[in-house]
């Protein structure tokens, strides 16, 4: 077994085992956790040997079974795969930290199972990241999937298992009727489904098929969140923070909007992208989300909703980067799609923490909080800065990149739409920071309802994700330039 | 086609077929269950005698032991059990069936269109396969009945499914009725038919005739109509007389249920062990020509059966033999067991004579 | 018109067998509704005799060529038909049918047997053997 | 000379069946179970016989006279002890004949009525 | 096939006689059966014969992948004169997958049997399961269109009897029964008629010799008439969308074992005989193809919708099952029905994925319902917890149905979309995509039940089924997932199957 394959099944077994020792030792809290935590530092070890050798430019492979010609369970590692991997475990070391403080500080029932979840979720999330093809890829996909439902209905109540229902059937059912069959068309045609570079699909397919393939597949990825199958996304919302925050940042909508890229990258390639007017559609439909969403967070109070939806809005930009005929749409969705992540689990682990202290949730309750529990609206106001796209952030070199992108080849709707979002943005996001951290003093600031307030360890995961933001500011370039194999014109060329 | 030939056994089987529709039709009109029966039991009749028109001997007999004797005798021991008030007819429930009989009718007169006129000689039912036989049959087989030598011997392997379908239904039978509550039948508190002498006598003469009878349709299988499901037939009315006269208990006290199932299923044995001693003797399964071994054929003095030339014969005649002696064991066995199944359910007053 | 004439077994056939069906489909009763399926099996084999039957044949019981029966059947038909589809000299019907009607009879009587006994054993359970009643006895019951 | 036999036994078997459909008219007309049983197993011997002779006659004497003498035979053997079972069964259920005065036993006269009549009820 | 050279020693001797003997064996096992004395020793009988049943069609199925085709003329007679089995691919895939769910419900039995059928009756009850068995295993081998009714009806006969046997349990099964019994019946004299009318038109019984006729023949009333008949008849055995009247009842009534050998392997072999009118008697392109676009195809479509709604909303779980099957069926025509290499072979797929995964959930039900009395979805309440082993077979096999991937189900799937695509059929894509996503409610209902919901008050606590029942279930579970993982056996015997058939034009 070479050292590629080690890697490989590393990064699958170690969520598997973090599981199963989970599952084993559920009884003893500590021990639980502490093992919990090792297993995600040496996943993250693991990981980032995997993203170093891609990039040294031997990717692992390894071939697991072949159920059935032209259909192999296999990875195989490729940059924007072990970018994604890299992401996951990072932010799922830090999420298992914050969930930790979270969980002990509202007492939550049946924790055993929520961490037994969370890895399992890990485990497609590692297997979507390394699949070598469409059928592994789609297989990953629905464990998260399974995987994240029970964390979805949590609470075990009658408005959970609605959210719940919402959530597996828009996403399976997405998945069986618009993806299955999306994979095979891919299959009947190519004879295979396996990612290569330029693309599989031969360049003269027949665009009709090119059309039905690229909106099946599409569309069939619900975890990007486009209008019209977003719904599962808010109703999430159900859920307590720190699964808020992996399926928003870390897991579920990144494989969404993952899958979205590859397909592009890999299935289709820049040329028929380029060649297939469906792309041209979901890209209208993308910037169509992109408003929409920004428009409907604007108008939402509880905070997690304004979250949820912003997400909804962001996941947009990346999936019009994945259909931007331009190929450097291609490494700015990549990274925007960890910028975002980073940013976003901060937000997110700022409003759980907001919740864990005070119990407010909404966003009119907060003024003044801010004079409270001046750090985590710090690093609220940080997050924000980036998601928005200001400098000292990363998400102003993403953004950037979009924007250039979507200019250079010509679709000034798109860029329109997203110039637009991020004035919206503005909007949705600041005033929050703002009216917490500098609105004069009132009797209404709320108080804590937890003797001591933000628990430990949610605080240090905020902190570590915000330094993140700012950190990326300056590792942007790295990316872009780790990225560059995506597309076929490098950075300095895109500007218009 | 032949003019005066086929007049007169034509004339003959409109008339039949004219009569069997207006049996029929009596039957879909009348409500009283015993008079379908029995009107079942007189279109079997009409029909037999409309297979002897239509040169089916074996079939006319078959029918004719099984139509009018074996399905009628069960179909009142079922009503005798069920004691049905009389049929009920609703309208409404009678016209979809309507429907979907004047349906299916035209598809079937669409069909028929297709085929050759009724008697050609030449119509490829006629011509292909079933002339073959008729001309084979000496050669291959060598016994004047075509259609027990093609029962028996060509198509034996039909035959074996024909008589597991029979043991399959003595097994039915018995699993719906030959257990539970009732199958124990006590003592009836007063001898049944004891006022029946004439029955009894009667009885008493015919028994051992219906017997030989039955053997005689079995060995005669071969020359004749005959064969060893009639002879099963006829030696399972020996039992059943018995138990309608003399009652039930005496009958199964004298031949118990279990027995008979065993003889059932011996008879399945007796059949497919035929077929694999021809195997063992390095044939095909009921391949008669190698039912003895060679040192034993060779034993078997030529010409024995009149003709020296196929000695192999002697082969087929006591594959069929046996095979038949099969089917008569299973076939009587089983009418035995499903007449002990719908009698036993019954309260005593079966056992008397009705 | 020729049609019906030469095709008048095969309709008659047709009419018993769609007597047999509708009986069995347009009553509740289920002794009736076997009754109607054994009518309808027996009118099938009908028509295979039907099929088999050659004008001026005998049974399919060989006979020498120089018995008095022999001649007496030849006497009645013209030596060229006999020559032309007699076997040695005598004129049979189709053996094929008969034999898979004695064994689909055989099938048929089986059927009425089981059929038969396992509505005694509804009787038994159901109190009734209309098939409309034993709806409403289950339509009552959890479950359904 | 054959046509003699020819119409002989032509004439046998005609008669034979003409007594039979009587006795089929009989078992429709006749008031009650006794009488009708009477009309059907006696037209049946004797129907029956007639036929069997006239058949005799036209085969020759041959072996199949010998099959027909034993199917005469077995006639004559159940038809009666058919109709003398039918008439007890009828008696023990208590049918009362219509024709002709004779008692009966108190106490039989109503035992088991139920198939009896279905048996009474054949005739269409 | 190297697996079975592998694991696989037969006498040649044996071997040349295999064909006959993987039918007679039962028949002769079956005798034994209603001799044998006590239930024990009828079930050992059982299981015995079921071996050596499927020894033989191992033996056979390695003799067709050598030879292609395997004649075997019964009684030294060559055809059309006398009758002849003969096995193309097809038949020896069902009847490996016939002779191996056979043997699992045998080994089942020992156990299942105790707690639905009376004692006295399993020595019978042996005897008739291993009738049905042989019937199955007739009806797959013969050659000879009026030797199939016989099998037909071997089976059928069996099949009645037992299914009525478990108003043991259950009163329903006798009317039941009693229908499926008049359905029956009436499809197969039906399918007797159609053979009548092909025999009146070619004048033979044998399917190759007929085959030749048909060709010669060219269009005729009765041959068209008659294939119409065939198909009905024998669609009423295969529950073909509006003639499957007869099927939840049955299997929801019938003994578990019965409900297992059923699901897995009588409409199996209805489809079989279907299969080999059209493709291999009837000439490629002709009529039968042309019915079967025209008629069978649409109505696959509304069973596979319709009764999958009807799954949905029923309330026991058998019926679930029973409605399940034949939506399934539907999907197996479907493919059929393209009559393409691709979508032929992806029909037997499917045909031999859903006869495993079936197996698997009623034989779970059976297991489950041996210590608690459980038939409507309430009553499977949390019974995952209390019965884990039989629960987890249960679903695999409710995985495979709706299609979860490295499951045989998944493959079954995608190779039949595949094959729809092959033959740019959209409308039956659709079809099937909607279909499964109806399938995966109610799976998800049931899987929710055993899994995620507590079990009602004063409900009866289940315990794990005996050892006897764990372990043909677990098997056939595991068949379910081996195939899933590595599919290289169906897939070749189907695709051998498909080749051999559409490849067998005349």
């Amino acid at each position: 077994m070479t050292v590629g394959e080690l890697l490989i099944l590393l990064a699958l077994g170690l969520p598997l085992f973090a599981a199963l020792v989970t599952f084993a030792v559920g009884r003893m809290p500590d021990v639980r956790e502490t093992l919990m935590l090792v297993a995600c530092i040496a996943l993250c070890i693991i990981t980032m040997s995997i993203f170093v050798r891609a990039g040294a430019g031997d990717p692992p492979e390894m071939m697991i079974a072949q159920p059935m010609a032209g259909l192999e369970f296999a990875f195989r590692i490729e940059p924007l795969g072990a970018l994604f991997g890299v992401m996951a475990s990072v932010l799922w070391a830090i999420n298992s930290l914050f969930s930790i403080g979270y969980m002990r500080g509202k007492r939550e029932p049946s924790q055993t199972r929520f961490y037994m979840c969370f890895s399992l979720a890990m485990f497609g999330v590692m297997g979507i990241a390394m699949a070598a093809n469409l059928f592994t890829l789609f297989v990953f996909y629905e464990i998260l999937t399974l995987a994240t439902y029970p964390l979805v209905t949590h609470k075990g109540d009658a408005a959970a298992r609605r959210a719940g229902r919402i959530y597996l059937g828009t996403l399976v059912g997405a998945s069986v009727v618009l993806f299955v069959p999306g994979i095979i068309g891919v299959a009947s045609i190519a004879g295979s489904t396996t990612f290569t570079p330029g693309g599989l699909l031969p360049g003269g397919t027949d665009p009709a098929i090119g059309n039905m393939l690229l909106l099946l597949l599409v569309f069939g990825a619900a975890k990007a969140a486009l209008i019209p199958l977003h719904g599962w996304l808010p109703a999430a919302m159900v859920a307590p923070a720190p699964v808020s925050a992996l399926l928003h940042a870390v897991a579920v909508v990144k494989a969404g909007v993952f899958t979205i890229l590859k397909v592009s990258a890999y299935i289709f390639g820049p040329e028929l992208i380029t060649a297939l007017p469906a792309a041209t559609w979901v890209l209208w439909v993308a910037a169509a989300t992109i408003v929409i969403a920004s428009l409907v967070a604007l108008s939402k109070d509880d905070l997690k909703a304004r979250l949820a939806w912003s997400t909804v809005g962001q996941l947009a930009y990346i999936s019009s980067a994945a259909m931007l005929p331009f190929a450097t749409g291609l490494a700015a969705g990549g990274m925007h799609m960890v910028v975002h992540a980073v940013a976003k689990i901060t937000l997110f682990m700022c409003a759980g923490a907001i919740y864990v202290a005070t119990g407010v949730t909404r966003v009119s309750q907060m003024a003044g909080a801010g004079r409270r529990m001046p750090v985590v609206f710090t690093l609220f106001l940080i997050a924000s800065l980036s998601l928005i796209g200001l400098p000292p952030t990363a998400g102003m070199w993403s953004k950037l990149l979009l924007v250039n992108a979507s200019f250079g080849s010509g679709e000034w709707a798109t860029a329109a739409a997203m110039i637009a979002s991020s004035l919206l943005s503005i909007g949705y996001l600041l005033p929050v920071a703002f009216r917490a951290l500098f609105a004069p003093p009132t009797s209404l600031a709320p108080d804590f309802v937890r003797p001591g307030g933000t628990p430990g360890p949610a605080l240090v995961a905020a902190i570590l994700t915000g330094i993140g933001c700012i950190g990326l500011f300056t590792g942007a370039e790295y990316i872009a330039d780790y990225l560059e194999p995506l597309g076929a014109i490098t950075l300095l060329e895109t500007a218009p | 086609m032949n003019a005066i030939a086929l007049e007169a056994s034509f004339a003959l089987n409109v008339a039949l077929l004219l009569m069997l529709v207006a049996i029929a039709a009596a039957i879909a009109w009348t409500r009283s269950l015993v008079a379908a029966i029995l009107l079942m039991g007189v279109y079997s009749l009409a029909s037999a005698v409309w297979l002897v028109v239509m040169d089916a001997a074996d079939v006319a007999f078959t029918e004719a032991v099984v139509g009018a004797g074996v399905s009628t005798v069960v179909l009142l021991g079922a009503t005798l059990l069920v004691r049905p008030g009389p049929v009920r007819v609703d309208w409404r429930r009678a016209i979809a069936p309507a429907v979907l009989v004047v349906g299916v009718g035209a598809l079937l007169v669409l069909a028929v269109s297709g085929l050759a006129s009724f008697g050609d000689p030449s119509s490829p039912a006629n011509a292909h396969v079933g002339r073959s036989y008729l001309v084979e049959t000496p050669n291959d087989i060598g016994i004047p009945n075509v259609v027990t030598a093609v029962l028996a011997s060509y198509r034996g392997f039909d035959t074996l499914g024909e008589t597991v379908v029979i043991f399959a239904a003595g097994i039915g039978v018995a699993l719906m009725l030959g257990f539970g509550p009732r199958s124990s039948l006590p003592q009836p508190p007063v001898q049944p038919g004891e006022h029946h002498v004439v029955l009894r006598v009667t009885a008493r003469l015919l028994i051992p005739l219906i017997i030989l009878f039955a053997f005689y349709v079995l060995f005669h299988g071969d020359l004749g109509a005959g064969g060893g499901f009639q002879a099963g037939v006829i030696l399972a009315v020996a039992p059943i007389l018995h138990a309608l006269v003399f009652g039930l208990h005496a009958t199964t006290a004298a031949i118990p249920a279990g027995f008979v199932r065993g003889v059932a299923a011996l008879g399945v044995l007796v059949f497919a062990g035929v077929g694999v001693v021809c195997m063992a003797n390095g044939g095909g399964f009921l391949d008669y020509d190698r039912l003895f071994m060679p040192r034993v054929e060779a034993m078997i003095p030529p010409g024995l059966l009149g003709d020296p030339t196929h000695s192999h014969n002697w082969g087929q005649h006591f594959g069929i033999l046996l095979v038949e002696v099969g089917v008569l064991l299973t076939v009587s066995s089983t009418m035995v067991t499903i007449f002990y199944g719908f009698a036993g359910r019954a309260t005593h007053d079966v056992g008397s004579a009705r | 018109m020729n049609f019906v004439v030469t095709h008048f077994n095969y309709l008659a056939v047709i009419v018993l067998m769609m007597t047999g069906l509708y009986v069995l489909f347009a009553t509740g009763n289920l002794i009736k509704r076997m009754i109607g399926l054994a009518l309808f099996q027996t009118s099938t084999a009908l028509l295979y005799i039907s099929l088999g039957k050659v004008a001026g044949g005998t049974a399919a019981i060989k006979i020498y060529p120089d018995s008095p029966e022999a001649q007496a059947l030849a006497a009645q038909l013209d030596p060229a038909y006999v020559a032309q589809f007699g076997v040695s000299g005598v004129v049979y019907s189709n053996p094929l049918p008969h034999v898979l009607i004695l064994t689909a009879i055989v099938v048929g009587v089986a059927t009425l047997a089981v059929g038969l006994s396992i509505a005694v054993r509804i009787r038994e359970a159901y109190g009734t053997i209309e098939a409309d009643e034993i709806e409403a006895v289950r339509a009552r019951e959890p479950g359904e | 000379m054959a046509d003699a036999i020819h119409w002989i036994g032509g004439g046998l078997v005609f008669a034979g069946t003409l007594l039979t459909l009587l006795g089929g008219v009989g078992v429709v007309r006749f008031p009650d179970v006794y009488t009708r049983i009477h009309a059907a197993s006696l037209t049946d011997t004797g129907g029956a016989t007639l036929v069997l002779i006239g058949l005799g006659i036209l085969s020759g004497f041959t072996l199949e006279t010998l099959k027909l003498a034993f199917v005469w035979a077995f006639v004559m053997l159940t038809t009666p002890a058919a109709a003398n079972a039918l008439a007890n069964a009828a008696f023990s259920a208590g049918h009362k004949p219509r024709i002709g005065a004779f008692q009966i036993m108190k106490g039989e006269s109503s035992e088991g009525a139920g198939p009896a009549q279905r048996d009474g009820g054949v005739a269409p | 096939m190297t697996l079975f050279e592998a694991i696989y020693v037969t006498p040649p001797a044996l071997t040349a006689q295999a064909p006959i003997l993987v039918v007679a064996g039962p028949l002769i096992g079956a005798s034994a059966a209603a001799l044998s004395p006590g239930a024990r020793t009828a079930w050992m009988v059982s299981v015995l014969t079921a071996a050596f049943a499927l020894w033989m069609s191992v033996a056979v199925v390695t003799e067709v992948a050598r030879e292609g085709v395997v004649d075997y003329a019964l009684g030294g007679f060559a055809p059309p004169l006398g009758i002849a089995l003969r096995i193309d691919a097809l038949g020896a895939t069902l009847a490996l997958l016939i002779a191996s769910v056979g043997l699992l419900g045998a080994l089942y039995s020992g156990h299942a049997l105790s707690s639905e059928v009376y004692p006295g009756k399993h020595g019978l009850f042996q005897a008739g399961y291993l009738l049905c068995l042989a019937g199955f295993l007739g009806l797959v081998f013969t050659g000879d269109a009026f030797n199939a009714f016989v099998f037909l009806e071997v089976s059928s006969i069996g099949t009645y009897a037992l299914v009525a046997v478990g108003e043991a349990r259950d009163r329903r099964a006798l009317p039941a029964a009693f229908n499926y019994l008049i359905f029956g019946t009436v499809g197969a004299t039906f399918y007797v008629l159609g053979v009548g009318f092909l025999y009146g038109a070619t004048g033979t019984l044998n399917l190759v010799d007929m085959s030749v006729r048909l060709a010669a023949l060219g269009d005729n009333f009765a041959v068209q008439a008659g294939l119409a008949f065939i198909v009905a008849g024998l669609g009423v055995k295969a529950a073909i969308f509006p003639l499957h009247g007869w099927l939840p009842g049955a299997y929801a009534g019938a003994p578990s074992l019965v409900s297992v050998f059923l699901a897995a392997t009588a409409t199996k072999s209805a489809i079989y005989l279907i299969v080999r009118f059209v493709f291999d008697v009837f000439p490629t392109g002709g009529f039968g193809q042309t019915f079967l676009a025209l008629i069978v195809a649409p109505l696959a479509a509304a069973a596979a919708i319709v009764c999958s709604v009807q799954a949905i909303f029923e309330k026991e779980v058998r019926r679930i099952l029973a409605f399940s099957s034949v939506a399934q069926v539907g999907f197996i025509m479907l493919g059929i029905s393209l009559a393409t290499t691709g979508g032929l072979s992806a029909g037997v797929f499917y045909l031999v994925a859903h006869a495993l995964m079936k197996g698997a959930l009623f034989m779970g039900v059976g297991a489950l319902a041996i210590s608690v009395k459980a038939r409507t979805v309430e009553e499977f309440y949390g019974l995952g917890r209390e019965a884990p082993w039989s629960a987890a077979a249960f679903a695999v096999g409710a995985a495979s149905l709706a299609g979860v991937p490295l499951t045989m189900g998944f493959l079954a799937k995608w190779s039949l979309i595949a094959g729809a695509l092959e033959a740019g059929a959209l409308w039956v894509v659709a079809t099937l995509a909607v279909g499964s996503l109806l399938t995966l409610v109610y799976v998800g209902r049931l899987l929710e039940a055993m899994f995620f919901r507590a079990p009602l008050p004063g409900a009866t606590r289940a315990h794990e089924a005996p050892f006897g029942v764990l372990v043909p279930l677990l098997v056939m579970a595991g068949l379910s997932v081996w195939f899933g993982v590595d599919s290289s056996l169906p897939e070749s015997l189907s695709r051998a199957s498909a080749t051999g058939l559409i490849g067998s034009a005349r």
